[in-house]
């Protein structure tokens, strides 16, 4: 175990996202201009779809419908596992309960991408329509827990048609689905001549990775600050929660039949929280939710805890559950 | 020349509320306005976006009551809970019936 | 502290006048001016850029004079055919014998 | 022909401006953002520029004239037939007119990449020196439209040397004409060490190719709620021209003696319309022109038909023309 | 409804100023700024700034008092070596009691 | 030599600056986005690092130390030689003298990326540790020539503390730094899956290079126009300084032990002025010292001057030291 840990610790990404927030924390000024990090970003979802639909046109319906089913089911339980928690056990708000819980009932992109360029270096190559989960879970997950704050907060509720609308045009809908059906109308011949600009093992897609990783330090560095504003629970909460989704990930991926690998990526997107899609449509739709928590939380600690240490837990769960020695 | 004496509300808020924003001012009888993407820095220091600080700014040039009509209208529905500043200037405009 | 009572026109237009205007309006004795880009939605819809609804916010503080002058100058070449809107605003300039 | 257009619907370049256009048709507010999407250009033309300038030191001036005075022929003939065919079949005003003609009278540099991409997927390798005919392209007709517009509409003229200027020292001319004798003269050697980067056949600049397609799609979607302003005479003239622009510059270009690739390259700029170096052109040189009309016209309507249909069109009409089977 | 009038303090400065600056505005007594990066043409043609021209336009709303305390203060350190304009202008602000 | 400097004016790098500038001489509008140049000097700058990094894992101590000591000796003589040249042959006030001799005391690191596609393409491989006697020389340069200017003109000081943190927390800081100690740590293994985005001999960084350089060009073209402002002494300043601070560079790299590709690099940062780092810290630490001097010097007169005739001048130095035919 601790070997897995100390070869993500020393990965490129990690590193590059450690730097980033050392920079803040010697107060440097610096940062990537708004504009390429967003460019890098629709570079890594628009690989990340376009891959995806290359290989999703390789698998049977058969291989999906399962691991499907199980993503569709985390997006249901986590959203209201984590508002349990928060409302419950944490005491907090109604308004503030659901505005978190839908982040973690969402995933992050990055996470995703991190968990599968580790389980690539491990050697445990996921399936290829991993991708194609990371679409399912996206939304889903962010509709519950703000249907739970709507109603059971006294918040005006705004018209749904909105917020759907909102959250199934955004961007990572766009690029990630988008990219699903051309990676799999073009086909292998297309996809060849692109191939190494897109491929998500290539070097161009890593060392894009690894910049945006250092603005994510940035970003994350950015809200060490506001650490103290959101108490020990929510500290706790914010990488105890992602282990409990992910163990509930690693066991249903694998209940689903997938690899240790494919079972690992799930985990990760179980205990991964939104910091793109949730945080505007919370924001839109629960006002009276605090950004400090769900922003705090998603960015500064739970992306951090799953992206150094988190995502080769999970991959050591996922070998458990499968029985690999 | 004749320029006619109006109002421009400037609204200086977080980038999720733009769109809702641009609507309502629109039906509150502004005839367009412009927008401008800056930072700032005030009392709330929270933000729902990814750089934070990063803030819109919208501003209408309208007539004195639709001026006064946006005013009570934000007041209500953004200064509890969102990063908002807004504020009325005296403008004097070129071909101002266009604008009211 | 001792300020000049001044005058700052504004004018909101399509990108592609900025050159033009920058010309003209130190012609017209502007002795320096202040250039925001932004996006906006007026009466007119379309602009000859990509990317719709962009435009370029030029701005310049001068005399009552010259803030005339520039004001008939615009309304006179540029109302008629472009997404065009121009004001004047009162400002209080630090050493303002600088802009006259 | 079918399987032909097939092959071209499927290629990644026409998918992603296809998923543009529906992102926007479903109001999705996503979009590159502008430096991005300029950076990428700047990198495509310079790219084209860099390439065509190490091919052209291989070329001979035989080979060139003769391609090179049609070309400047199809510069002169496209704006006036655009012109006439606007004025006396659809009754539209002096300035709308040649402005309009001004957009067909010069070239998309996109739609010649689109070409070429196309043409080097079927197997026709095209000249070498067609980024030079690029070139060659681009102004006359801008200025010959203008010309004609500032002389019949009442339109007070601007100094020509400004409008030359404008034209000669944009944004196009500058990668493309600095691109090419930068390539004619850094020579084979200095080009191998970055040629992977700007090979306008690697997976660098088609990967990049596919994110400026993506964003086309999403101005053209833009534009499309304009379609019915410009009516059914310039939707028609939208998808015509061009035709028969191709028509002439497959055949010029076959008796001037280019290979099936590149005749059809030349049809493709012949047929295609400016939407960076016309509009601000036409904007200021015909303000009463309506921007509307010629954007919505370019963008929307030729550009989309070329890359989706009438390229394919254009290569068949060039083996015609050339007897190929 | 009910709008307080305020000052507006505009300064357009070289962006290396931007940090010092906010920090001395705070100082001064402002409790917030909104901040736009333009360019811009001026007597004084150069900046320690890789792209000529540019420069930050950092907008306060303050009482009377503190816009006066501010225009003395940049007037004093700012004017004899940098790239520097600054003025005031009238404003009604919504909720002013947030920014006094 | 004609044949080294022929060579070099030829590279793609020169070239593209060439053209940049010629852009500007002819008024053409055209520029990179802000944010375009700046992802580039990030990423090439992140490149410098992370590879120096990697190669500097396999340095020893012996084998740095003295290349190292005599790179900060570099960084305390340059200053003091630059200052005194102004202030007494120059007769210019201190202000001004400590200002620019900021510049000439720190480095730029455009010149060293320069200089190393230079010796590596004239087949003379420099050490790998190079990177890193470029973090040595950034700083200590400003803070000496800073001190003069601070304590003989009447300037007020400001918090040494802010200084040292503004140039410490600077971009090229930490991207430099940064990437060295991520490079470091690593390893061969990991550097392996990103190296062809980031080889600083690969044909991304090449190309991203000349995609810079031209950006470099259009910078130093919009200032031709202030050469005449500076006058004939700094005219001459900008290329006889360059040329003794490479003389030294040339002769203590190489009595460091320094191959002559290490050397020249050497020469190189040595005789180059920092137009990134400098010219805020001096702006802010001497407001009147005359940004037009420092500025136009280090941009538009030794940027160029090195770049396209000083380093293949180093190179003959430092062949010529080490008396290699
Ligand atoms: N005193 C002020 N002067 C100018 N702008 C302000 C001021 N206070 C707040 N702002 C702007 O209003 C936005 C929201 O302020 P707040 O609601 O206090 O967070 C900030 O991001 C600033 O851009
Ligand atoms: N009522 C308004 N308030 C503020 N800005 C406006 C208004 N109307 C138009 N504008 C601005 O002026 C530009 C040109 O307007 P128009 O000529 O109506 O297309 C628009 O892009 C807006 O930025
Ligand atoms: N007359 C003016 N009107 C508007 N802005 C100005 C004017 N003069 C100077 N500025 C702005 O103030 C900045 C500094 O001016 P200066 O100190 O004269 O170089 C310039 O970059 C402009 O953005
Ligand atoms: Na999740
Ligand atoms: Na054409
Ligand atoms: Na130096």
């Amino acid at each position: 175990m601790n070997e897995i840990l100390r070869v993500n610790l020393l990965s490129p990404i990690a590193l590059a996202f450690v730097l980033g927030v050392v920079a803040r924390v010697i107060r440097s000024e610096f940062s990537l201009p708004k504009e390429i990090y967003q460019g890098l970003s629709i570079y890594l979802l628009w690989s990340l779809g376009l891959q995806g639909g290359v290989e999703l046109a390789h698998a049977t319906f058969d291989e999906i419908a399962r691991p499907a089913v199980v993503t569709l089911l985390i997006g249901c339980i986590t959203p209201i596992s984590a508002y349990l928690t928060l409302r419950y056990f944490g005491r907090f708000g109604e308004a503030d309960s659901a505005g978190i819980a839908a982040h973690y009932g969402s995933v992050s992109a990055v996470t995703f991408i991190a968990a599968s360029t580790f389980v690539k270096g491990m050697g445990a190559e996921p399936e290829g329509f991993m991708p194609t989960l990371l679409t399912l879970l996206e939304s889903p997950g962010i509709h519950i827990a703000l249907a739970i704050g709507v109603m059971r907060s006294g918040s005006k509720t705004r018209p749904t048609s909105e917020l759907l609308h909102e959250v199934f045009t955004g961007r990572t809908m766009v690029l990630l689905v988008g990219g699903l059906i051309v990676g799999f109308l073009i086909g292998e011949k297309n996809w060849s001549t692109i191939e190494p600009f897109y491929d998500t093992k290539g070097a161009i897609f890593r060392g894009a990775l690894c910049l945006f990783m250092l603005e994510m330090g940035l970003l994350a560095g950015a809200r060490l600050g506001d650490l103290k504003k959101v108490g020990p629970f929510l500290l706790a909460f914010g990488m105890i929660m992602p282990l409990v989704h992910g163990a509930l990930g690693a066991w249903l991926g694998s209940l689903a039949g997938l690899s240790v690998g494919g079972a690992t990526m799930l985990a990760a997107m179980a205990a991964s929280a939104s910091y793109i899609a949730a945080p505007p449509a919370v924001r839109m739709t629960l006002p009276d939710a605090n950004p400090t928590y769900y922003l705090t939380l998603s960015l500064a600690i739970t992306f951090p805890f799953n992206v150094l240490v988190g995502i080769p837990i999970y991959f050591k769960l996922a070998q458990m559950t499968q029985g690999v020695p | 020349m004749n320029s006619t004496p109006l109002k421009m509300v400037v609204i200086v808020a977080e980038p999720v509320l733009e769109t809702r924003l641009v609507t309502e001012l629109r039906g509150l009888g502004a005839t367009g306005f412009s927008i401008l993407e800056g930072r700032g820095e005030g009392t709330r220091h929270s933000h729902a976006t990814d750089v934070p600080g990063s803030n819109v700014r919208i501003e209408t040039i309208v007539s004195d009551e639709v001026a006064d009509l946006i005013m009570a209208h934000v007041s209500e529905h953004y200064f509890a809970n969102y990063s908002f500043m807004a504020y009325v200037t005296d403008v004097a405009v070129a071909r101002g019936a266009k604008y009211v």
